[in-house]
């Protein structure tokens, strides 16, 4: 049965206002499309959940989406800050914004926990930091077998996950190449979990190469058939990362009502990824597109009776 | 005699403490420069890590980012962020890990969350990051810093990463992490930490830089080790790497 | 710098007596010529970790290779008993053999605290079970968060990790397709690791695909190469499970001189593998060929400067 | 009539208590041909985990073992053990487990460890395996067991399982684990376990099968349903997929 409906239909019906929300990818395969249909649909109230909060929570944060920031790592990687996350903290512009902090560590124990439905995970990190004074979330345990106490953070279940992929079939099963950061637990922890495809395939294309799909269709909601649709982010064999892009993000970004005029033109302006594309126009595509570097091919056998 | 920066310098000089080490956890900007200028000099068999989860990258361009594709395509292993943080990281698998900062006090305690109060910050800074777990789970960890004294401070506003906390055996206490930091690298010298009191020590300075220059960055009382040395300048040879090789744009040689 | 040796060298150099050693590999990849070459060097005091202890540690237990068995699931899948196993904990043939007994969620908590350093695992499993009363080990800590107790489980850290791999490079980086069992976590949690690989590549094929190097030379130290080293367990894409031979253990091990015999014949009797697959036979090896089913490739890309 | 064997019926009952199904935990033998059975009859979008990391396998044939080749080959995803029990068993991803034992009693729990005393077994058994974590994580559970007096036991040697454990609410107190057994699948006839005592009632007989016959093969005095019914006997459409797909060469037949 298809899970394939348009991200404008799957934003609609699976996330909510006030929903706990994770658009997880570390650099890598950050669906900004699906960023842009919530910040077209007008949500509010989200609990937005990421290691990188990056650009996509700049831009949701600075649209008025979120109440709240869960993560590990403000800035605009290897450019500077975050500059909408930073007004809305130390200004409360547009509006103030919660935020609840972590470690990279303490994000990927609180995912995994959520993945294994497990009350806590522990990490052997936060010892000696002002970290966990600043986040009572994060608590201790006596080690049993007598090493003394660790550090345990609490699971996250995010309402809804969105995770851009390579390629997936219709019912979502996922092959994913390249970095692969929470995606797995990030899914399998969430209640409802949208799939944004580079590409649509037959599901002979899946099980083809089954220890490639990291994402099971039995855990999906819906599939969304969206190319190009992680940039300026980057899908490893499809488009490169658009560093210009994050660049010209540390100046545009300064100020929040030219920050609004981009949003203006690159997000309410359009009705969706078509339009941002043929915007950006060819010569971007180009310009980000890779060559070409296969991954060889292993033989899985067959085995007649 | 030969020109460099004295980006050049801190660079080589970190390359150089690299020297024995097995395996580098690797960030973006100089400590990458430095990473590779010591497979190719003092540490060829050097293993690098990136945090973004790659093991063994070939990049063929110098990365904006740590999780850029050209770390990915042709590395030896890509692996998940619990495979990375669990079997790599907190595994104890890291010799040396790298850490930068907004604020550093004496102890090689790192502030990289807020300039201010945590409730109502002045500055919203980045945040941990790895750097919490890198400086508790490398088994050294070196700081890289330009001199000054917004950022040499006598008192953190944020404890993020923990280097040697209240000094003396403070930080043995807290269990069983790795060493702290060893080395402060900065674009006027070098510091170590006392053995006892494990309080900053200039041991090295630069070509051309002074005591008194330093201590001018310092918010605090500067010790100087009585057999302080000269650094050794970048070598043509590393200079010839990082200028043609590793940074041909020349992004990090200012 | 290459890791490649013997498997005589490996085992003569990497395994002591009274190590505790894991040849892992659930079903899949499990390393018999190791086995062999450690039953034929008549190590002893061994204390042998696995899930299933299969026909494998069956073998290692009949020779007096073993002081201990820590496991979770005894049997010879499909079939029946492990009658060696058996022999030994029932009647203490031919030598008493503690046991330490977890579930296989036991187990798999045991590898990965292993693996991550950590000093315990929580598991939801164990509640209202008789296998904590019976193995002290298995304790409980209180969640901090107030949902109550979860059971807990030590880390595994054995001395020495064999596993057997379809390819891998000069320097140990493997790769691994079809079952993956606990292969990942075994090699990190353990001190010393030694791959047996059905196919020494160069780097340039692992670097092809990265995503699929499940063990990276980092933690190896001892390369080997011994095509069809799994038989009568299998390589997927290789060599299909013997399942004749499965079911043929089941009664030649029911005796212990039989398999004591039987051991003479194929373990002591032989040099090491090479001779093994030729005295097999030619036919065995084409009743176990699979056909071809091939994965299909990604493009990694290229991204120059 | 059309005749069967006892393996038949259970297989044919098994598969029908897997409607409304979505997500089973296979196990070899019984189960998986049960399984197999239900996808083409009353669960067409019931969707196969195997213990050994598989999810949505299409087998080219009756797998001897769990971890068997032509599982992999052709599946939909193909995880580690940890992935398995973590995400997809204790993430709560699992509707129906299938258990056997050596030792049932009247609660439903199962004894795989020991016959005899733990430290001195008379037999050693298989031990747990994923059985204990299924007992408890898999939304229900189904058993599958031949019905005699050695092994539907007044006292369990050894609970490896936990079914209903003293009956009542006590299994409730465990925590928030899965409702337990459902089911007992035999080759005479089916229990079920009463709402309140949660012991084992009987709730339907096999074709031809009486309850005294079904009492000499159990320890304990058998609760019988009021509204005992009659098991409806395989259907010529569920023999004729059993015989000529699932196991054509009647391997579990008998």
């Amino acid at each position: 049965m298809s899970k394939v409906t348009t991200m404008k239909e799957a934003i609609a019906q699976l996330v909510n206002d006030g929903d706990t929300l994770a658009i997880e990818g570390f650099t890598h395969l950050i669906c900004f499309a699906a960023a842009h249909e919530i910040i077209r649909q007008r949500k509010r109230d989200l609990t937005l959940c990421r290691l990188t909060p990056d650009l996509i929570y700049d831009q949701m944060i600075a649209a008025g989406c979120a109440k709240k920031l869960v993560f590990s790592y403000l800035g605009n990687p290897g450019v500077g800050s975050l500059h909408a996350v930073r007004r809305a903290v130390e200004k409360g512009i547009p509006a103030p914004l919660e935020v609840e902090e972590y470690s990279h560590f303490g994000m990927v124990g609180r995912f995994i926990a959520g993945a294994a439905k497990l009350p806590f995970y522990p990490v052997r990190t936060f010892a000696g930091s002002d970290i966990p004074s600043a986040n009572p979330r994060i608590r201790r345990v006596d080690d049993p077998y007598g090493t003394g106490q660790i550090y345990v953070v609490p699971p996250l279940n995010p309402d809804v996950t969105i995770l851009h992929v390579q390629r997936a079939d219709e019912r979502g099963n996922a092959h994913i190449w390249g970095l692969m950061g929470m995606q797995a637990e990030a899914a399998f922890a969430a209640r409802r979990v949208i799939i944004v495809a580079e590409r649509l395939v037959d599901e002979a294309v899946i099980r083809a190469d089954p220890n490639r799909t990291v994402i099971p269709g039995l855990i999906v909601d819906a599939v969304v058939h969206e190319p190009y649709g992680a940039h300026p982010s980057y899908a490893q064999g499809y488009y490169d990362r658009d560093t210009q892009f994050y660049l010209a993000w540390d100046t545009l970004s300064r100020d929040h009502d030219t920050l609004l005029s981009w949003l203006d033109e690159w997000v309410y302006g359009l009705a969706g990824r078509a339009e941002y594309i043929q915007r950006m126009g060819p010569e971007v595509w180009q310009r980000l597109q890779p060559g070409e570097a296969w991954s060889g091919q292993v033989n899985y056998g067959q085995y007649p009776e | 005699m030969t020109e460099y920066t004295a980006s050049e310098m801190m660079i080589a000089a970190s390359a150089r403490e690299l020297a024995g080490a097995r395996v580098v956890f690797v960030g973006i900007g100089l400590p990458n420069i430095a990473c590779n200028l010591a497979q190719r000099t003092v540490a060829p068999d050097l293993e690098l890590v990136y945090e973004a989860g790659v093991y063994g990258a070939r990049p063929s361009r110098l990365p904006l980012s740590i999780g850029d594709p050209c770390l990915v395509a042709g590395a030896t292993s890509v692996v998940s962020m619990p495979q990375l943080f669990q079997y790599y990281l907190q595994g104890g698998l890291i010799d040396v890990g790298f850490l930068g900062a907004a604020q550093i006090d004496r102890y090689g305690n790192l502030n990289t969350t807020v300039i201010g109060p945590y409730q109502k910050p002045k500055v919203r800074l980045p945040g941990s990051g790895g750097a919490c777990e890198i400086a508790l789970l490398a088994r050294k960890v070196l700081i890289i810093a330009r001199l000054n004294r917004r950022t040499f401070v006598d008192q953190l506003d944020f404890l993020t990463s923990p280097g040697h906390l209240t000094g003396g055996e403070s930080r043995a206490r807290l269990g069983d992490y790795g060493q702290g930091p060893t080395a402060v690298i900065t674009d006027m010298g070098i510091f170590r930490f006392d053995e006892k009191t494990r309080e900053m020590v200039l041991t090295s300075l630069h070509p051309g830089c002074k005591v008194e220059a330093v201590q001018e960055r310092v918010s605090w009382p500067v010790w100087v080790a009585p057999d302080l040395a000269e650094t050794e300048p970048p070598s043509p040879a590393e200079l010839g790497i990082m200028r043609q090789e590793l940074d041909p744009a020349g992004r990090y040689r200012q």
